[in-house]
Order: structure tokens, then C-alpha cells, then sequence
């Protein structure tokens, strides 16, 4: 099933992308999804920016969050409704 | 909305409501919103039940709507139903202020010099945190 | 009503609005509001106008009925229209708290053992003093 | 046209009528009316009561308000309204 990871917004204008799939190898906490996206894209460090909020399985995380199997790990800005 | 929410239960003496639509600003042609499917509707579930809770209300109503908005159109409905007006009115502040910022939804200007993303006001975050931090300092 | 209001100005975010209804009480079977014909039409109209005035409204709307009602109906509305969402709540509940004690109408209750007229509560008069006081120490 | 009268919700079911008309001779003030009820009518007094708003021609007023010749004079048990 390996790691589903979703931008959203302005992070998905950054990172090119809504959607990307990761070996659930590479990582074992959000942190690792962070740094080899870092490495890996241009623009990835906007990722690792202060105001990005993470989601994982619908649930508000944060770089220490562990990750695993079939995990859904959402990026996403501030968000900005109603 | 507001007629399927009155007259609904006999204890309600109260029904308090507000629209949030998208309004005329520099240049803008229309508003899109993005949202994140699923969490969003998580988002919105679990601030009215904290409203329901907080103020005894009888029903609250929150809907979001996506996509590309004109002017003038909706973006927001909320609405509460309790016995007595000052619960039904707080709870809708309460709920409004909230999904502004604890909620998954952006907004996206399209002006006819381009598009932009819309940065959270920094008023929104302090009337969220407000509610969220310390509830027995506001009334009720 | 509330569609009468929305996207009708283009500068307008934020659609608030109060229906106060009949609620069930001990033994109530009807409620009968009275009023001072045109007296009544002048107090609602100068409510609104102050309204307007002090949260720079686009619109306000204060709808009363009288005559009988039954359980459940609506008696009052109460609406306000702003570019931003706090002018139109905050005037909202400005406009319902100042007219249940500012506004010439008398309820009577009509239950199983009798009619009543009811008395205005203490924090009736309380909420409406709280506004017409001392304005500068409520938000906006 | 003489002094118009009229009586509001529970001060109406006291007063046994909802309006009534003076000869404006008997009335250079408010108060003049509320002593011609209280030896008039034998619960005149209850427009004496502390809680009785008096409006004149539609205007807030006080016992010491004048009134004059054609003058609506109402009084009022408190409003409870919404």
C-alpha cells in the first residue's frame, strides 16, 4: 500500500503535484516523509516550513507523528474557510 | 436552510443563523475553495457537536460549500436551535469564528491580475484561539 | 426573508439573523402578542436605524408579528447585513436584546388554566441596559 | 378634539376598556390624568404604579410631560416583546 501523501493548496502549486506515493520503507515518522522530499524536490523544503500543518489518517500530527503501512500523510497551508 | 431548522422542536425559542458570502474586493472575478474530502466533513461535525454540547443547543447546522463562487454567492451557512436566544447566538459566533481556521478549507482569489491564495487573517486566528483557549472567560 | 438579503450587495460578507419563536412552557397552548399600532412600526425602525448606524450595516430587518400564535412559530425576526462578520452578528443580538424591552408589545400566554400577561425578565432589561449604556465597553 | 386615552395589554384588563377620551380642560399634564382615573375609576390607581410607561403622541413621556388639546396619551405596562 506503501505511504499516500496529499498536498494541498498552495503546497500543491509548490510541489507540482496533489498526490504522491512513497515506499513506506523511507520512512518511520512524518519527519522522514519531510527530509526526503527535501532532498528529492526542488521545492520540498516548503514542507518543512513552520506554518505547514499536518494530517495523518484525518487526524492533526506533527513531524514526530510515526507512520506506517497505508498511511494517508496530508500537507497542507493554513487554512483559510468560511 | 433556515426554514427546516424552525419550527422544529417545540422547547426552541431560539434560531440564530448566519451566511458567509463571497464579497466584492479589488479586482475579484471569484472565489475558489478547496477543501480536504472526508476531513473537511470531520472538521465540521466534531465544531458543531462541541457547540451543541458547550450551549444545550437543540441542533447545529454547518454547511461549506466547494468549488468557484461569484460574488455575492454563499460560501457558509451555520445556524443553531436551543431554547433561549444567548446560546443560540453564541454557539453561531462560536462556530463561524472556528471552521475559519480549524477547519480544511482555502480560499483561492482569482482576480483579473491572476490568482492568489488568501493568508488566514491574523484577527481569525486570535477569534478561534479565543474561543478555544479559555471558555469560561466568554459568556455563557 | 433571509433570501431577500443574501448576495444582495456586493460588499457584503456576512448574513447574521435571529428568529425568536414560540416555546413550550408549562401548560402554554397559544401565545397572543399585542402592540401600540405605528408606535410599534417607529420604535423597531429607530432599533434598526442605530443599528445601521453604529456597526455600518448594509442593511437591518427587525419583522414582529402579533395576534395569536401557536407552538412553535415564529414571532420575531431579526437581521443584519456587513461587509464582515462581526459587525452583523454583534448587531444581531444588539437588535433583539434592545427591542424586547424598547418595542410597545405586550405578550399574554394562554394556557390550560388560564391567560397571563407576561412579565419582562430581569435580564431582559439587563441585556437591553447593557447596550444602550455603555456602548464603548461591548466589542466593536 | 379633546384628550385621546388609551390603555395597553394588562393596564387595559384593568382600566376595563382599551381607550377613553378626556375634555382637555381637566388636563394640563400627564399627571392631571392619572389623578382624574384614580378618582374616576376605581382602579385608576394602577396608572400610578412605578412600572407604567407613558408615551405621549408616540413619544416617551413623564407625568410632568404637558399635553393639550388632541394629544394621544397612552400608558403602557412594561414591554415584553421578541
Amino acid at each position: 500500500m506503501a505511504l499516500q501523501i496529499r498536498f494541498f493548496a498552495a503546497l500543491r502549486d509548490e510541489m507540482g503535484r496533489a498526490e504522491d506515493v512513497l515506499d513506506a520503507a523511507l520512512a518511520d515518522k512524518v519527519t522522514d516523509i519531510i527530509a526526503h522530499f527535501k532532498s528529492a524536490d526542488e521545492k520540498g523544503w516548503v514542507l518543512a516550513e513552520p506554518f505547514v500543518r499536518i494530517i495523518v489518517n484525518g487526524t492533526v500530527a506533527t513531524p514526530q507523528t510515526p507512520v506506517t503501512d497505508g498511511d494517508e500523510i496530508a500537507f497542507c497551508p493554513p487554512f483559510s474557510g468560511g | 436552510m433556515l426554514a427546516e431548522l424552525t419550527g422544529q422542536s417545540a422547547h426552541d425559542g431560539a434560531v440564530a443563523s448566519f451566511i458567509g458570502q463571497v464579497r466584492a474586493g479589488e479586482e475579484l472575478i471569484a472565489l475558489e475553495l478547496e477543501h480536504y474530502p472526508a476531513v473537511t466533513e470531520t472538521a465540521l461535525d466534531e465544531i458543531a457537536q462541541v457547540a451543541v454540547e458547550r450551549w444545550s443547543l437543540t441542533q447545529a447546522v454547518i454547511c461549506h460549500r466547494v468549488g468557484r463562487m461569484q460574488i455575492g454567492e454563499p460560501i457558509v451557512f451555520v445556524a443553531a436551535t436551543a431554547p433561549h436566544r444567548r446560546a443560540a447566538l453564541a454557539a453561531v459566533e462560536f462556530m463561524i469564528d472556528v471552521l475559519k481556521t480549524q477547519a480544511p478549507f482555502w480560499k483561492k482569489e482569482h482576480t483579473r491580475t491572476g490568482a492568489h491564495w488568501v493568508e488566514p487573517r491574523a484577527d481569525d486566528h486570535a477569534a478561534a484561539e479565543g474561543w478555544l483557549a479559555k471558555p469560561q472567560d466568554r459568556k455563557l
